[in-house]
């Protein structure tokens, strides 16, 4: 069984391979051979589940190494999978969610001529994806880390020629790269502490000293290693402050928005702190932090989903807030970290339904993203508006649905922080965070598919016409919105069918909690206000969040042009003004550095030299006019040195 | 050991008299045969490979001796000078680099001496065939092959003197003789910005020679031999007792000429110049290859030489490596020449090669090693791409690019895999290199450790940058008729992208050759059989 | 009397030939003040020959004496040349060569 | 005064206590004609190169005398091996001729050089197929007629007769006789004699140019006039050394300085005391041996002398002269005045310092290459100064080694200037050799190694000579004259490198120089420079043997 668990990384992989280096004779069966081969994965992914069931709970995971990585005296670095259930889950949800969007892309991408090459891309996320997942140690990890990075920044440069896309995706690269500083720096911490970065040693060492056992390390180096691990985190699940980059991510194809940058890619996060649990239960300081980074990105996510017009963009936010709920969750300790991944798998089905959806209504509005062109697109595409409708519910936590199971808790998990202020807090924001969501899930609903048509001819002035392929020959026409493509809407069907069901399959008695026990730890929280208030408070802000949607979208019409807005809308379409400080502080700054060093070396550092130079030039410049061709000077000379001579020789005699 | 071992083919001495044999018979070629030439070259390079594979099969890693292969011949006995060759893992990695490096650079430059129609075509001397750019350009490309890998194997200080200041003169020929022909600007402008790098680049080295001149001088007052072998079993048995400033002064010596090939910040402003005006292959030549002697010279010879003042020194020369790293990064941001900017990376990567070497750690040295090779590798595929897209556009400004990722997607992805090994990416070789400098570093100076892994952050930016710039955006009007990468092109960079893969993926065989090498240069610096290695705090179970 | 004086006297005969070199411009006179010089030396070597009571300064002398013509005829043969084509023996208008 | 006295001039110390009793008869002086065979058979040689000016007709006379200067030379050099292989420069070295000689190692190292360098030089004296012909004989690079006014009719009418100045052999072989003494002279007298009997055909050989008479004759006049200038301060410190030490012959004035000497009369004794003498006369010597070195700052002469003179001459001048003077320099110092040491080492100091930093910076700006080759010759008599300082036997066979790389270099890298001509002959001005290497490859790369030698880079005999004097140095314990001395040669690889960049990155000039094919003679002299310059850079083992045999004076 072990040796299956490197073929779910090969067969995408190989994917990749072929498809990027072989060349166009591939175009018209490559993106089936895409698609067949995230299939396959799969299949591999559920053939080691059911095994895995097979067996009891403490043995069930699976080692297999294949071999030695980097030998360099005591860094001894693997090429070796690990896969236990926290692995598991996340194999299941990469390959299942990426399969579906794969089948998604066939038709979304149908006009691109460089189709053959969005599915290697996409094969290559998921290799790497997997490898992040799988991987035994820090630096296998940090292998797919960057591995998903790269694809991420492929996907969301794929219309190069499109520069804002370019620049996105520079822009996410290197935003993540400050996060990937993160990890290295904790890898290199853990090894100078404990000698190696394999899971097992690292974790084993800590899960010692926290239970007060030999081999005690300090927590201050606990904290540092934690720390590190959060900044990391920060970088790859959008996390404030570094999550400026996944609003830009949007210029990518929709797909890569759902599978990528909803789905499966920012949560990567929330795994790096659920697996690192034993270092973070080692250091309390880390894990507030880690609440602290959830719970103030929950909300910033938020508000800026509150504003945006764009319906991607909105979503986005969303995707934002709702890891803000993970990561909360993954810093609340054992009482968080099943619940983070629970709403981690849910979130999975939900969002990337709807942005399968948003997907499904662009292709429909050539590829219009401004929802205030939208409107009262229930009629004409019923299933996405099915689809859509579902995710919606589930995500504002509606009851019974995926989401309220996997929310709730989390919120639970908040007001149990501990017994004090902070529960209160961050109890506080969670439900706070809740209502906000129903607030612009609701929007979002309201714009598209409910009131009158907005409709306006394309392309409007600011897009590039020939942006995407499925636009061409629509130039400038009214858009007829039709409903996509059966290769679409199963996708949508089947995560719709998620969104309602998984959170409710996943509670029925703990059955997702007991699975990932033996790998993360269980406790129950003990909220600070009981349980059924929590519940019921949940609603009412829910309800709430709904209603005073309805009020501002659902009865009055919208407006095709945005309203100026109020200060805080303003400032939460730009992102709360974080690029603007990026664009200040960061570029414009970087800008002036380069260019003075630029100067620096070339009249300093250089100049030094090339005036010495200069220099000898000019003083042999000067001694040449000694020479002036007048024997009886040079004689002069010869008597001053012959002086100097007999000078110097009695001067040596008389001291 | 020196007089003994003479036993058998005397494989090292080959290894460096084939191209410089082959550098003979091209440059004898006639005027005429201007192809034969080439072919001629290529063939003398491969051989050469050949030869430094056979070398990487004959080097035994268990073995205990250090060198390996050695001869022993008395030369100069007058200045006790003997010429004697010996190599160790260090030495093989990099041979085999050269070895590897060459024939693509030959290939690569197939076209880059050919007489143009323009300029000296009407001299008579040129129709009367005196005057033979082609052969002259390969001719001095094998004898820089030779200098360079004679370099690696010589265990006498002063024959390495000798290549270290000779290998100056046919790169100063190849720079200022034969430069890029993308040149914004007149001819004579081109001809007098390329002839100021040459002796920009001469005199850089020259002077940093000479300084080291008189500190070989020194050695040889106080140690009264050259031959490495001999300086260790003197200091084992004690009879050597160097002055602790003595020492000092020497190592400077020897430092300051390795830190100018290096290049080392402040030294290194000859590189830009020196790469921006070479043609692609010759400037591959200088930073992937000759440069690497200077790095390699610190590893065999500042810290066998002179460990004590090594340890002194460490603190001074990790701060200028830092500088370099985050210097070279930044100017390489702001730089407007894709050459140039490659070059600046260059003093970057550079940087973290002497910071691997003077962290004084197993990881940091076998990583700076490595870092050597990958280095080497990555250059030059990314300077070659480099290379042939400027030689499409004719013009070295990245401002003139734009969009050629739509109309060259090959050469856009042979491009962009470059900068991505530039950037260290993980699975590429580079990577591995960098990570273990860093660790190895980080053992022993965290917070150095730490601000230079701001260094990835920089590589990011600058590299990603330069593809942006070039290949993505709107299509440019003389971007628009690009042709694609051709056979010859791609015979050249795929397989330094498998050699890439294949490093990033399962470096093991190198490090494999690397380590003991490693841990008898660190026991240099530490004797006694300690290892230099911090222990963790928590052992590992 | 104190053979010292022979000294000086030699001494200064020199000093006043070095002079003359320095501040004379026709090439004659130069010449003429290095032969002053060197007869000085002659004085300084035949007074010395005198105090040491051996003859190998006045030997000397005679060299010098010889030496002296050989030089003149060399030094004549060559200012003169020169003066035929410059029509001016002056050292300093000789000064085609320069910096 | 008893004529056993005039003895005590041929005698190593003064025979005062036997002079009191009248002799006989006077024994003849005892000379050892077999060990001073090579300068006898090369002054016989100019002699009857006189002789052969005075009786064989015009047309056969080149050909004589070039034949005669070389079987001489030639002959002489045999009979220095020959005495070398006999081990007189070594085991049984010795004074002869009543001690006004010294036949021992570097005596015969350094006769040796010269030889062989005047023997090339020779060869460059003789070139004539460089030159057009003047109707339709050839002529070579001397003055058709040395007496004639430039420009006047008589020259024309020289030139129109075929006169060509043959001279030119029996004065360069003068020359090289009064240079094979001037290392080896053993006593004060012989050593001015000498330097009189090389100087002066000097003086006349740089009034003989072809092209370019007016500067030819200002060369001679400025050199003659300062030259004689030198030669009298030098005779003024033999008169004081004499007078301090009553003797001139060279141990004696040894043991006198030392305080080892036998039987001190009562004016010895007074004199002795007396260091002012002593100080005084040792200064002024070496002033006159560093005026011929062309040192600091007594080379002011050199530039303007090179380039007036006919390049073959100064070529000639420049690796003869250099290696006459420095022997004679360093007998006087390892032989005469050890025992000063402390006096004269700082001095020298200074003055290896002052020449080896001014030589090499006053080239940066030169724009005539003659000018630039003697300021370098400057800067390399400051290299080897440093070797001289060492005060070892490596210091002493490093200098050996280094004039005898050092001459053959200079030699041929004037040769090479002697072949780039334009309508005005020689084309001098750096700014004409713009392209050259595109012109014709070899002669700019032959030039190129000569230019890398004299810059010390190694696999060159320069680096090699260059090495061998700094390591003697460092090891004499002058590590700062060593520093400099590198610092000086970062400075001087500069013009050297200029003037590299110039022949082969520069276009060339549509109106540039020709490249002139030369006869066997001086392609002779050329390869013989290049290949010297190689094996003694790739494998000098074995003239550095020769040169630590040679590095042993005898007193």
């Amino acid at each position: 069984m072990e040796n299956l668990i490197a073929l779910l990384v090969a067969a995408p992989l190989l994917g990749a391979v072929v498809l990027l280096c072989g060349g166009r004779r591939l175009d018209k069966a490559g993106h089936w051979l895409g698609t067949l081969l995230a299939l396959g994965s799969f299949v591999v992914g559920v053939v080691l589940f059911l095994d895995m069931l097979g067996r009891d709970g403490e043995d069930r995971a699976m080692h297999q190494h294949l071999f030695s990585w980097i030998p360099v005296g005591g860094f001894q670095a693997d090429v070796a999978f690990q896969l236990d259930q926290l692995s598991m889950t996340f194999v299941l949800l990469i390959t299942g969610v990426g399969s579906l969007i794969h089948i998604y892309s066939i038709g979304y991408m149908e006009h691109d001529e460089r189709r053959r090459r969005f599915f290697g891309y996409l094969n290559l996320f998921l290799a790497a994806m997997l490898i992040l997942v799988i991987a035994d140690n820090y630096l296998l990890l940090y292998v797919g880390w960057e591995g998903v990075g790269l694809a991420s920044y492929l996907l969301i440069g794929f219309w190069q020629h499109k520069p804002s896309a370019a620049t996105a995706a520079k822009k996410a690269f290197l935003v993540n790269r400050v996060g990937d500083m993160g990890l290295s720096i904790a890898i290199m911490l853990m090894f100078t502490t404990f000698g190696t970065f394999a899971f097992g040693d690292v974790l084993a060492a800590t899960g010692a000293e926290t239970s007060g056992a030999a081999a005690p390390v300090s927590e201050g180096k606990l904290t540092a290693i934690g720390l590190m691990l959060l900044l990391a985190a920060c970088g790859k699940s959008a996390q404030v402050p570094l999550q400026s980059w996944l609003g830009d991510a949007m210029e990518g194809p929709t797909p890569v928005s759902a599978l990528i940058h909803a789905a499966t890619m920012v949560t990567a996060g929330v795994y790096l702190i659920t697996r690192s649990g034993a270092i973070f239960n080692g250091a309390p300081d880390a894990q507030l932090a880690v609440v602290i980074v959830g719970a103030v990105t929950l909300l910033f996510g938020a508000i800026v989903g509150c504003a945006k017009d764009d319906i991607k963009k909105a979503l986005a936010g969303s995707t934002m807030s709702q890891i803000g709920y993970m990561i909360l969750a993954a810093g609340l300790g054992p009482i968080g970290y099943a619940f983070a991944i629970m709403h981690l798998v849910t979130h999975g089905f939900f969002k990337a339904g709807l942005f399968l959806g948003a997907g499904s209504v662009m292709h429909g509005m050539n590829d219009e993203v401004d929802m205030r062109k939208y409107g009262g697109l229930r009629k004409y595409m019923p299933v996405t508006f099915a689809t859509f409708g579902l995710g919606y519910l589930a995500i504002i936590g509606f009851p019974g649905l995926s989401g309220f199971w996997s929310k709730d808790k989390i919120i639970e998990a908040a007001f149990a922080y501990d017994d004090g202020i902070r529960g209160w807090i961050f109890g506080g924001v969670a439900l706070l965070g809740a209502g906000i969501t129903a607030f612009y899930m609701t929007r979002v609903m309201l714009m598209t598919f409910f009131g009158e048509k907005r409709w306006q001819p394309t392309p409007d002035p600011h897009k590039d016409p020939s942006a995407e392929p499925a636009a061409d020959g629509h130039g400038g026409e009214m858009p007829h919105p039709h409903e996509s493509p059966k290769s679409m809407t199963i996708p949508m069907i089947v995560l719709a069918f998620g969104s309602v069901f998984a959170g409710g399959l996943f509670s029925l008695n703990e059955s997702f909690v007991k699975w990932l026990e033996p790998v993360t730890a269980f406790e129950h929280p003990h909220p600070v206000i009981s349980v059924p208030a929590i519940t019921g408070a949940t609603m009412v802000v829910l309800v709430i969040g709904v209603a005073i949607a309805w009020f501002m979208y659902g009865k009055r019409p919208v407006p095709v042009t945005a309203p100026r807005g109020s200060l805080l809308t303003r400032a939460a379409r730009r992102d709360l003004l974080q690029d603007d400080f990026n664009h200040v502080v960061l570029v414009r700054g970087g800008e002036h550095l380069t260019r003075s060093l630029v100067y620096v070396d070339h009249t300093l550092v250089d100049g030094v030299v090339n005036g010495t130079a200069a220099s000898f030039g000019g003083l042999s410049g000067r001694l040449r006019k000694l020479q002036n061709g007048y024997a009886r000077s040079y004689a002069v000379s010869m008597l001053g040195g012959t002086a100097v001579l007999v000078a110097a020789t009695l001067l040596m005699r008389a001291v | 050991m020196s007089d003994v071992v003479n036993a058998g083919f005397p494989l090292l001495t080959a290894t460096a008299a084939v191209p410089a044999l082959g550098a003979i018979a091209t440059a004898a070629v006639p005027a005429a045969k201007r192809t034969a030439a080439k072919w001629l070259a290529l063939f003398f390079s491969l051989v050469t490979l050949a030869l430094a594979v056979a070398v990487g099969i004959r080097f035994n890693t268990g073995a205990e001796d250090r060198y390996q292969l050695t001869e022993s011949h008395s030369w100069i006995a007058d200045f006790g000078v003997r010429y004697e060759l010996g190599v160790d893992g260090i030495g093989v990695a990099l041979i085999g680099l050269t070895a590897l490096l060459i024939p693509f650079i030959i290939v690569a430059g197939w076209h880059d001496a050919d007489p143009q129609e323009t300029g000296t075509a009407t001299d008579s001397s040129v129709a009367a065939g005196r005057w033979r750019p082609t052969q002259g350009f390969f001719a001095l490309i094998l004898m820089v092959e030779a200098m360079v890998i004679l370099s690696f194997e010589a265990t006498d200080v002063f024959l390495f003197y000798i290549l270290f200041e000779a290998m100056l003169i046919p790169m100063y020929f190849l720079i200022g003789g034969f430069g890029d022909r993308a040149h914004a600007g007149s001819d004579e402008n081109a001809a007098a910005q390329r002839s100021y790098a040459a002796v920009k680049f001469l005199l850089y080295n020259l002077v940093g020679g000479l300084i080291m001149l008189a500190a070989v001088i020194g050695l040889y007052v106080v140690a009264g031999t050259f031959s490495l072998s001999e300086i260790a079993s003197l200091r084992a048995s004690g009879e050597l007792e160097m002055a602790t400033n003595t020492e000092r002064l020497l190592f400077l010596g020897f430092f300051f000429a390795f830190a100018v090939k290096a290049p080392l910040w402040p030294l290194h402003t000859w590189l830009p110049n020196a790469m921006g005006e070479a043609t692609a292959p010759v400037a591959v030549l200088i930073t992937a290859v000759v440069d690497k002697v200077g790095t390699f010279a610190m590893l065999r010879f500042c810290l066998q030489l002179f460990p004590g003042a090594s340890e002194w020194a460490t603190p001074v020369i990790l701060v200028l490596a830092l500088i370099s790293i985050v210097y070279g990064a930044l100017l390489a941001v702001g730089q407007r020449d894709i050459k140039r900017l490659v070059a600046y990376a260059s003093i970057s990567h550079f940087g973290f090669i002497i910071m691997g070497i003077f962290a004084m750690t197993t990881q940091g040295q076998s990583g700076a090693t490595l870092y050597m090779v990958n280095h080497g590798i990555s250059t030059a595929a990314l300077m070659l791409v480099a290379g042939f897209l400027i030689s499409r556009r004719g013009s070295r400004l990245i401002a003139d690019y734009g969009g050629a990722q739509k109309v060259a997607p090959v050469l856009a992805g042979t491009f962009l895999i470059g900068s991505l090994a530039t950037l260290s990416l993980p699975g590429l070789a580079p990577f591995v290199s960098e990570f273990l400098v860093l660790v190895g570093t980080f053992t022993r100076y965290p917070v150095i450790g730490i601000i230079a892994t701001f260094g990835i952050v920089l590589g990011a930016l600058y590299s990603l940058v330069l593809y942006q710039r070039t290949m993505t955006g709107p299509v440019k009007l003389e971007v628009a008729k690009m042709p694609d990468l051709k056979l010859r092109e791609l015979l050249v960079v795929g397989p330094l992208i498998v050699l890439l893969v294949f490093l990033g993926v399962y470096p093991k065989p190198v490090t494999d050759l690397v380590n003991p090498a490693v841990k008898d240069t660190l026991s240099d610096v530490y004797p006694g059989d300690k290892t230099p290695d911090p222990e963790p705090e928590v052992a590992a179970k | 009397m104190n053979p010292v004086n022979y000294l000086y006297l030699a001494s200064l005969l020199f000093a006043i030939g070095a002079t003359g070199v320095l501040i004379r411009r026709n090439a004659i006179v130069v010449f003429m003040c290095i032969e002053l010089m060197l007869n000085a030396c002659n004085l300084a070597l035949v007074a010395f020959s005198r105090m040491h009571g051996n003859l190998d300064g006045q030997i000397i002398a005679f060299f010098t004496m010889v030496v002296a013509a050989a030089e003149v005829v060399v030094g004549l043969a060559i200012i003169v040349s020169l003066f035929r084509s410059r029509h001016s023996a002056s050292v300093d208008d000789a000064s085609l060569m320069k910096l | 005064m008893s004529a056993t006295a005039v003895h005590s001039l041929w005698t190593t110390n003064g025979l005062w206590a036997t002079a009191a009793e009248p002799v006989a008869k006077i024994d003849s002086p005892q000379i050892e004609y077999s060990l001073i065979a090579p300068t006898l058979i090369v002054i016989g040689a100019a002699i009857l190169g006189i002789l052969i000016e005075a009786f064989v007709p015009r047309k056969s006379r080149y050909y004589v005398q070039l034949f005669l200067s070389v079987v001489a030379l030639v002959a002489a050099f045999a009979a220095v091996v020959a005495l070398a292989a006999d081990g007189r420069g070594t085991t049984s070295s010795g004074i002869v001729a009543m001690g006004a000689l010294a036949v021992d190692g570097p005596a015969l190292f350094l006769q040796g050089t010269i030889l062989l360098a005047g023997l090339v030089a020779i060869f460059t004296f003789a070139e004539r197929r460089l030159d057009p012909e003047a109707h339709g004989n050839r002529v070579d690079s001397f003055a058709a007629q040395a007496a004639s006014v430039p420009g006047s009719d008589s020259e024309k009418a020289a030139v129109r007769a075929g006169f060509t100045t043959t001279e030119v052999f029996p004065l360069a072989l003068f020359a090289i006789g009064g240079m094979l003494v001037f290392p080896s002279a053993n006593d004060l007298l012989t050593l001015f004699i000498a330097l009189e009997v090389f100087s002066l055909p000097l003086y006349l050989l740089c009034a003989l140019a072809r092209r370019k008479r007016l500067m030819s004759q200002e060369a001679a006049v400025k050199y003659f006039l300062l030259g004689a200038f030198s030669s009298a301060f030098l005779l003024f410190g033999i008169a004081l050394l004499y007078g301090y030490a009553g003797t001139v012959s060279y141990a004696g004035i040894a043991d006198v300085v030392d305080g080892t000497v036998q039987n001190v009369n009562p004016a010895l004794a007074g004199t002795m005391g007396n260091d002012a003498l002593l100080l005084i006369g040792a200064a002024l010597i070496l002033m006159g041996l560093l005026f011929k070195v062309g040192a600091v700052p007594f080379h002011m002469w050199t530039p303007d002398v090179y380039q007036g003179a006919p390049t073959p001459v100064t070529g000639f001048m420049a690796a003869a002269t250099k290696v006459a003077a420095f022997g004679a320099l360093l007998r006087l110092l390892y032989v005469v005045l050890p025992g000063l040491r402390w006096d004269w080492r700082p001095v020298m100091w200074g003055v290896a310092i002052a020449t080896m930093l001014l030589g090499a910076i006053v080239a940066i700006t030169q724009t005539d290459i003659k000018r630039l080759l003697a300021y370098s010759s400057i800067a390399h008599a400051g290299f080897i100064l440093a070797g001289v300082i060492a005060t070892t036997p490596d210091g002493i066979s490093s200098v050996l080694f280094y004039l005898g790389a050092y001459s053959f270099v200079t030699i041929g890298a004037f040769a090479v200037v002697t072949l780039v001509r334009d309508a005005g002959g020689e084309a001098t001005h750096l700014s004409k050799w713009a392209g050259l290497g595109r012109r014709s490859p070899l002669v700019a790369a032959v030039f190129a190694v000569f230019l890398l030698a004299f810059a010390g880079i190694p696999l060159t005999s320069g680096f090699a000579g260059k090495f061998a004097v700094f390591k003697a140095a460092a090891e004499g314990g002058a590590g700062a004259l060593v520093v400099v001395g590198v610092i000086s040669s970062a400075i001087a690889a500069f013009f050297y490198i200029r003037v590299i960049v110039l022949m082969f990155f520069s276009e060339p000039k549509p109106e540039g120089p020709t490249v002139a094919v030369p006869s066997p003679l001086t392609m002779t002299a050329i390869g013989v420079g290049v290949a010297v310059t190689l094996v003694l850079g790739v494998a000098p083992q074995y003239f550095l043997d020769l040169a630590n045999q040679a590095g042993v004076f005898v007193r």
